[in-house]
């Protein structure tokens, strides 16, 4: 089912304009701002600014330097704050400039932020929006993925939306959540889709995967601006007569293994690409999960696509052979066919 | 604003119930009663009390490791503390923390971490959230001397001054952290002297005598109540026993110890009230009466708990 | 090949004493510092009071306030500052005085140290002790095993000893390396494993598992204090006539997938059993490269055995619950021996 | 100590070989010539000129994202930095890095990273170093007003003032971080009062005068070599360009752009040497000529060199 039939299906009348990717996000902390009064926004030059890329634009304006908060450079003490606020009972959005500069705010999202539940039942209500992802030439500081990390930090929820509508439905989502959530915003998406959003406000559920394309002999498991280029892939292969299945993580904690084992089940096939570095990362608990539970379905080795264990390079040449690629997909996805 | 008698007496009885409720703690700890660490604030109890009496319901504390009688008079259960120290599902953290590391939100007691001072940022947070809803609430935070050269404490203090947040830190220096005396974690005399570097009052404080503290933080909530912002407060003062329970405590001499054993919080305000016109030994006794019979209580109550179910392991992760 | 002789295999003379997994560490410290005078400590309580667990016990008498420094306590000033002492020629050796307090300096590892040498070719020769591992009742902030996290990032290469030989022969090598090496120390072996060291000083090898026990039914993958549970479980099962072949990975980057493939290759079933938590964790990337590289030889699917994705419990019961136990890694060995 | 005639028109070269290289480079990011960000520190040469002018050699640097002036009289190649924002080989991290985020240790530059500040206390661990071997060498630290808000700043500090470190730490304080103004970032008026809360000597110049900020590091630097410990300088200028190449710097009043462009630090330098007897236009010529050469050169070998070959991005992450 198509983005588009399915957005029809839920019976959703969409609006006239489109909306880039980063739209979608600024649609839904203004939804989110409006409908909850608790709801508010921190994080480096999110205020006057809009963001440093422009995703909380025109929100300073209308909710005031209360809800949109410059904060001072300190991504601890920022997020710490955040904890406590949402301890509190209000429900923060904190955005995280780079998804690179996360790690300056670990030990509060690991050691605090996803331990008290666990501990003390409270509700840790608070969303951590961070802009992940290479091929914007931005080098080693400013392009990782660090998703991997937090997947494997119990007591945290993480997402990586990779269509418009996902971010919006996802986000919202994720602010009326009572639990940490690390939502990761692709960068390279921001304003390289388009897509019509429905006019209302919708949820799209955490922790559901999504069969984008559907095909009978290898199962493409993807998320974020990889999926992109494993659809491309994937469309290519048709005229090759090898029909693939293209499935979209969304999130990576709770992770949906109904969704991948059932894929897999169907074609006995797997191709898993992600952005997140090969070794120890989500590659490899993809692979692992679709290893254990579908061992008697598999008619060839799962195969992982990753980039490789390198920090991300600069240069254009680089960073392209770093990044996974469509002609990699292909091949790898070819390959397994005729396996 | 001179305390009350009756407040005077509360402050008291804490001191005597932390006390007393620590040195059980050490006896079941040396008895292998309790499975895990201890981390025993004697000596700093007028810091405590003295500091949390000064917060009124709605206010809410941070606590680090040492710091469970600073949640005595913010409601906490000793019971509820002793079954946490025995890992029984009817402690706070139902078996899931150890030793202090714990709190209740429903009491304005944060739940304790050991990542020190994580709670500094959060503690700001809290008082963010209390001015965002212009409630008259205050958020303070404890940590030690040590925990003052780590990063977050600094953040903290600066976002908190900054937002013109109503906070309290308040650090209690007992000039060591774990082995390592004041000089070698600053180069300064007197930690409420970094104060003046974020813009906000730093003030410090005999820690060891309990209407010092507890004026010395009334004057700082006040000024958080009435958005004046966030303050500093150092106590100074000194852990009369080991960084943890198995800590022989040698790196302290001896001398320094006995030194201090005279300045006895509880003893010097024992002192005081006996001048008071109106105090006398029979309450003392009524009250000591009163904190035996609460820790053995506590202690009957942990041990008569039951341990949480190994099935419950998995549960509660997520809301 | 047993330790024992593989040591005399090697002809090294023995030590009359036996030392402990702690005393093993104490050791390579001492003579790590006599031989090379660039070779320092820091962190908490390191000087004096010889370190919380008693690692470093006597060397501040030995060799004084200079190279056994006690640090303040900032995991991030101090992990920093060794990153700098590292680049100008110095061979500082780091303790952090529990994993856990690891994630504070989270980001001098995997920003600074980690993505130097990539970039600029300048050799970052610093070694990061961190005691891990649960088993003790020391709760959810005493109890961490972060290594998955390190192993994911590129850049830093991370070790985890299991036994006391190694522990001392494996420091020795990650203090002459000139890359990061984050050490795990498994805090529960510190004063549970004895043995004979030898007399000289010797390395052990970074990155090359090693076949504890040699079996033809199922392969076993662990480290760590898990390794010992794992050999217990094999050997019980000798009783039933299941021959179980166990490997200890040892180190985790770089991992030697040679050597673990190989394995499973004889025996055609895996186990693998980590104390990280379980999902996108250590134990995914072991299934993922034995799925990958030993698929056409797998008899049956490969078992990952790890804790839960949850923080680590305090209570003796939970944390029982919590753990991989002896019993759990039997019945999974047994359970696809019969597959 | 005054400086020489010779240190004087050395300074005055680099300052302008920064304004040059920092214009082409402006110009090459508008025209879509080179792949990454620019980072540029106009407005801002003297608080880099005269500070990092005050090393030796031997001495290490470390710089921020913005900081790419203060490599140049340590000997870093305009050629180099500037094939590195083309990505080419031939640059300093081989096509890895980007815009200045660069160094050479062989010329005692520390390779910037972007999170702010880690290299504080990276420097003070140099420092570290210099005093363990008893070498006679420094470490000078830089970021801007917005760092010092982070903990590692914090921790850097303490650590250098604790351990008694060779290090100088040096804040550019040019009004903004990113868009955000110093009132949204500290409470305070003058960052250097903060160096009382680690008992380091702290000390505010203007940014703008090369010559106090030069006569202020000397000073510092001094206190470095001769055991005296580590000291803060604060530098008061404004950044005369956004935060990076695409930022429209709409947030800053044009009125107070016009004033800042009054208190130039070349022309405001450029006034004070026309005022010596011996400095005539001839001399501005030369170095006018020499300059432009250079940047020409360094765009012309920055373009010939070659990419990096796709092959070699998996090699090199381990020595
Ligand atoms: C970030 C961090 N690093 C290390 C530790 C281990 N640790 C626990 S208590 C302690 C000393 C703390 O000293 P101080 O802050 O003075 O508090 P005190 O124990 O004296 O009350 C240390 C190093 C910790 N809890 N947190
Ligand atoms: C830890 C961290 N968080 C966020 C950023 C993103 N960032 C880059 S520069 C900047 C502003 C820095 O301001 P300041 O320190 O005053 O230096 P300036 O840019 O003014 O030279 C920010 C927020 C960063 N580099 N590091
Ligand atoms: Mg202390
Ligand atoms: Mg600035």
């Amino acid at each position: 089912m198509s983005i588009t039939e399915q957005k029809a299906a839920a019976g959703m009348e969409l609006q006239s304009q489109e909306s880039t990717y980063l739209d979608a996000i600024n649609q839904a902390l203004r939804e989110a701002m409006e409908e909850d009064s608790r709801v508010f926004i921190i994080g480096e030059d999110v205020g006057v600014y809009g963001g440093a890329f422009k995703v909380t634009k025109g929100l300073f304006d209308k909710f005031g330097a209360k809800r949109v908060i410059d904060s001072p450079l300190c991504e601890s003490g920022f997020i710490g704050a955040a904890v406590g606020a949402a301890l509190m009972g209000l429900r923060p959005v904190v955005e995280v400039q780079y998804a690179d500069f996360i790690s300056c705010g670990w030990d509060q999202i690991v050691n605090v932020a996803a331990k008290i539940h666990y501990r003390t039942g409270d509700p840790v209500p608070l969303v951590i929006r961070a802009p992940s992802g290479a091929g914007l030439r931005a080098g080693p500081f400013h392009s990782q993925s660090p998703e991997g990390w937090f997947a494997h930090t119990p007591g945290l929820k993480v997402v990586a939306p990779a269509t418009p509508f996902d971010a919006r439905g996802m986000l919202k989502s994720a602010i009326l959540e009572e639990n940490p959530v690390i939502f990761f915003e692709h960068k390279y998406l921001y304003r390289r889709l388009k897509e019509r959003l429905p006019k209302e406000a919708y949820e799209v559920p955490l922790g559901k995967a999504l069969v984008r394309r559907e095909g009978n002999d290898v199962t493409v498991i993807s998320y974020g601006a990889m999926l992109h280029k494993a659809i491309e892939a994937a469309e290519g292969l048709a005229e090759k007569s090898i029909s693939v299945e293209v499935v979209d993580v969304r999130t990576l904690t709770p992770l949906d293994r109904e969704t991948l084992v059932g894929s897999v089940k169907k074609t006995g096939k797997a191709v898993v690409v992600c952005e997140d570095n090969f070794s120890y990362g989500v590659a490899a608990e993809l692979t692992a999960t679709i290893s254990e539970a579908a061992f008697e379905y598999l008619d060839g080795p799962i195969v992982r696509i990753a980039p490789p264990d390198t920090p991300i390079p600069f240069s254009p040449p680089l960073e392209d052979a770093y990044l996974p690629q469509v002609v990699d997909i292909t091949a790898a996805i070819e390959k397994l066919a005729r396996y | 604003m001179e305390p009350t008698k009756e407040q005077l007496m509360d402050m008291y009885y804490y001191m005597l119930l932390g006390r007393a409720f620590e040195e059980r703690l050490e006896a079941l700890y040396r008895q292998g009663r309790i499975p895990g660490a201890i981390y025993l604030g004697r000596g700093q109890e007028a810091s405590y009390i003295g500091s949390a009496y000064a917060l009124k319901t709605g206010d809410v504390i941070a606590p680090t490791h040492r710091d469970m009688m600073a949640m005595l008079p913010r409601g906490m259960d000793v019971k509820s503390i002793m079954a946490q120290h025995y890992g029984k599902v009817t402690g706070p953290t139902r078996g899931r923390g150890e030793a202090d590391y714990l709190g209740d939100l429903s009491k304005g007691i944060f739940t304790t971490v050991s990542m020190l001072p994580d709670f500094y940022p959060v503690a700001a947070g809290a008082a963010l959230a209390f001015k965002y809803r212009g409630e008259d609430r205050v958020a303070l935070a404890y940590c030690g001397d040590g925990a003052t050269s780590r990063g977050d404490w600094h953040e903290a203090l600066n976002l908190a001054a900054v937002m013109n947040l109503p906070v309290v830190f308040f650090v209690i220096n007992n000039k060591y952290a774990y082995s390592t005396p004041n000089e070698n974690e600053m180069k300064i005399a007197d930690i409420a002297d970094r104060a003046a570097g974020y813009g906000i009052p730093g003030r410090t404080v005999d820690g060891n005598d309990v209407l010092a503290v507890h004026e010395a933080t009334l004057a700082a909530v006040d000024n958080a109540r009435t958005e004046r912002g966030p303050s500093l407060i150092e106590a100074k003062t000194m852990r009369m026993r080991g960084h943890a329970g198995h800590d022989p405590y040698d790196y302290v001499p001896k001398a320094s110890l006995e030194e201090w054993e005279k300045k006895d919080p509880i003893k010097r305000y024992e002192e005081y009230l006996t001048g008071l016109d109106w105090f006398n030994d029979d309450e003392r006794e009524v009250l000591a009466t009163r904190v035996g019979n609460e820790i053995k209580d506590a202690v009957d109550f942990a041990e008569a708990s039951p341990l949480p179910d190994p099935s419950e392991v998995t549960t509660g992760v997520y809301h």
